[in-house]
């Protein structure tokens, strides 16, 4: 990487960046036009020789990948980064909104039973956190939010969270007529089994 | 920025004042229409002669009214505001009213100033080098572990998003039908149909009216008799006469042998 | 990319092009160890200056990216980012320019009521978020710009927003209330009096 690179091989190497699979010299050329093809993946390859990413060729095609050495830096876990199911959002929103809350209380605003798991993938993710019983017969656990919850959503306190009024402005309210709020929550019991 | 720089990265229909007769669906509001007549005079934004400005506005708006197009109430509300600005500023000083008709013009040159402002830097903003459009990442990124265990990830939105729609799902959709007072065909039958005996001679309609009704069940239980008394027509129970449109409406009980005028 | 780079930036550099996500410096640091980050990355970032291919800062996070002179090579049909609106492109504008800013203020700027939905497209591109709320009477929700916004739009911060110190010398960001104390009320309208 010592020679400033020419219009024409700066064109290969962002080529071959953004590739999803390993490129051919016939693949490439369709990108980036005629040129000395041969000429200009050897000195690219040459320029990323002892770098972090190597330039590689094999079988015929040539793709970017990172050096050898440094793959206990960038070992992937089986784990990834997970979106949380819609069940999850929902029951964590109910929780936010209404704080604190029983599961069954979470049950009758969403009109759908809660599984299991979903509560616990929340604690999990360190969102949600038991808040005392509630002292009624039974005496459920209620939730409440964390810390945790309110900084990774960006937020100084639960009162930043948007009002239904603001909810409505956005567009995020639609289909219901509003006026019938007051009539409560009539449960739908269909069972959530796709987060159990 | 001159009105000139900023002509060259706008649409042209800034440029071509000849457009402006052709639709009104080109404007978000009447500041925007105002903005563009407001480039037409191909000035600094600063420099704006308002007074100018309300005249070509006006003159505009009865050309699209002469052309019969359909304006909304927006347009003609700063019509007529700008009307009144027009004519106070043509007022001699010492008539003038507070605030005065100077700093009503300044502010609405401020206002156009503004938009005009973010207009610009909006049309910048979207020119510059986009992440999709213009530079790119990779696209199949391998990943990096970050940590051990799941992380779940969720933005505010989708936490906002997914309340919206828990509320707007599980308000229950109930139709509740409004029990409005009427008199049923069912009832004005048998209510006309008992009267109209005891009438052996012609008889208005509104005199088999229950007595006493309010409004709306009045016009119910006139409209609920009037196709009772078709009905009983039809059965041949009873005769109806009228003299004419709008004229009232007789009835009586249907002689045999006798036959309807 | 004169000199050789050492294992310290060679971890950054192949940390940084298998990310799936720009990444701030605290996140690098859980990959890479401790080091002299700073200076790294601004050697990477030089080291990179003038090839195919960029490394840039965006909002604190740094990522790979092609060099923009290179777009026409590397452009795909499907690629075209959303088409905004006219609407959602002053909308976006005037909260970059004016963060935090609430819907009303937004709506004054530009004449018209923020049609709904307008938002609530800023929002799910990623760009918008909510900020909190103003603490005056109603307390509405404001709003502002995102790290993703200035990732898309190649932005280091809100600094570098184009024109932004401009318009702010010449008051344009100011509302019009405050522009005209500043002005004390004096009138800048004598040229109508000619025309009149």
């Amino acid at each position: 990487m010592n020679s400033e690179p020419d219009d024409y091989m700066r064109a290969i190497e962002a080529a071959l960046f953004v590739a999803e699979a390993p490129m051919s010299p016939a693949e490439l050329k369709l990108h980036v036009g005629d040129g000395d093809m041969a000429a200009a993946l050897a000195s690219l390859a040459d320029a990323y020789a002892g770098r972090g990413v190597n330039l590689v060729e094999r079988g015929g095609r040539w793709h970017f990948q990172t050096a050898p050495d440094l793959a206990h830096i960038l070992r992937r876990e089986k784990d990834e980064p997970r979106k949380l199911s819609r069940a999850a959002m929902e029951t964590l929103a109910i929780i936010a909104y209404h704080e604190p809350v029983s599961r069954a209380e979470i049950e009758a605003i969403r009109g759908v039973q809660v599984a299991k798991g979903t509560l616990d993938v929340l604690m999990e993710a360190g969102w949600v956190r038991p808040a005392g019983r509630r002292e009624v017969p039974g005496r459920p656990l209620i939730y409440a939010t964390s810390v945790d919850f309110l900084s990774h959503f960006g937020l100084s306190s639960r009162r930043d969270l948007p009002g239904l009024e603001d909810l409505r402005a956005a567009g995020l309210l639609d289909p219901v007529d509003l006026a019938l709020e007051a009539m409560g929550g009539q449960s739908v019991l269909e069972n959530d089994e796709e987060e159990a | 920025m001159s009105a000139d720089q900023f002509a060259q990265d706008e649409d042209s229909r800034a440029a071509r004042p000849e457009m402006l007769t052709v639709s009104f669906d080109h404007w978000e509001g009447p500041l925007d229409l105002l903005l563009t007549l407001a480039r037409n005079q191909k000035v600094d934004l600063r420099e704006i002669s308002i007074l100018a400005l309300t005249q070509q506005y006006l003159a505009f708006i009865e050309g699209a009214r002469q052309l019969k197009l359909e304006l909304a109430a927006d347009y003609l509300v700063m019509a007529a505001w700008l009307a009144y600005l027009k004519s106070s500023l043509l007022l001699p000083r010492a008539e003038q009213p507070d605030p005065s008709p100077e700093e009503l013009a300044l502010r609405l040159q401020l206002r156009l100033q503004r938009l005009h402002a973010m207009r610009d830097a909006s049309a910048r903003l979207m020119a510059r080098d986009r992440i999709g459009r213009d530079v790119f990442r990779r696209r199949r990124p391998e990943g990096l572990a970050l940590v051990k265990k799941a992380q779940w990830q969720a933005s505010l939105y989708d936490l906002i998003q997914a309340y919206g729609q828990i509320r707007a799902r599980t308000q229950p959709v109930v139709h509740t039908i409004a029990v409005r007072p009427v008199m049923t065909l069912d009832e004005a039958i048998q209510r006309v149909g008992a009267l109209v005996g005891a009438a052996l001679d012609w008889t208005r309609l509104e005199a088999f009216l229950p007595a006493g009704l309010e409004q709306p069940k009045a016009k119910s239980a006139l409209a609920s008799s009037f196709v009772a008394a078709l009905e009983l027509a039809r059965q041949g129970r009873l005769d109806i006469q009228q003299d004419g449109i709008f004229q009232p409406i007789y009835l009586r009980a249907a002689v045999p042998g006798r036959m309807a005028p």
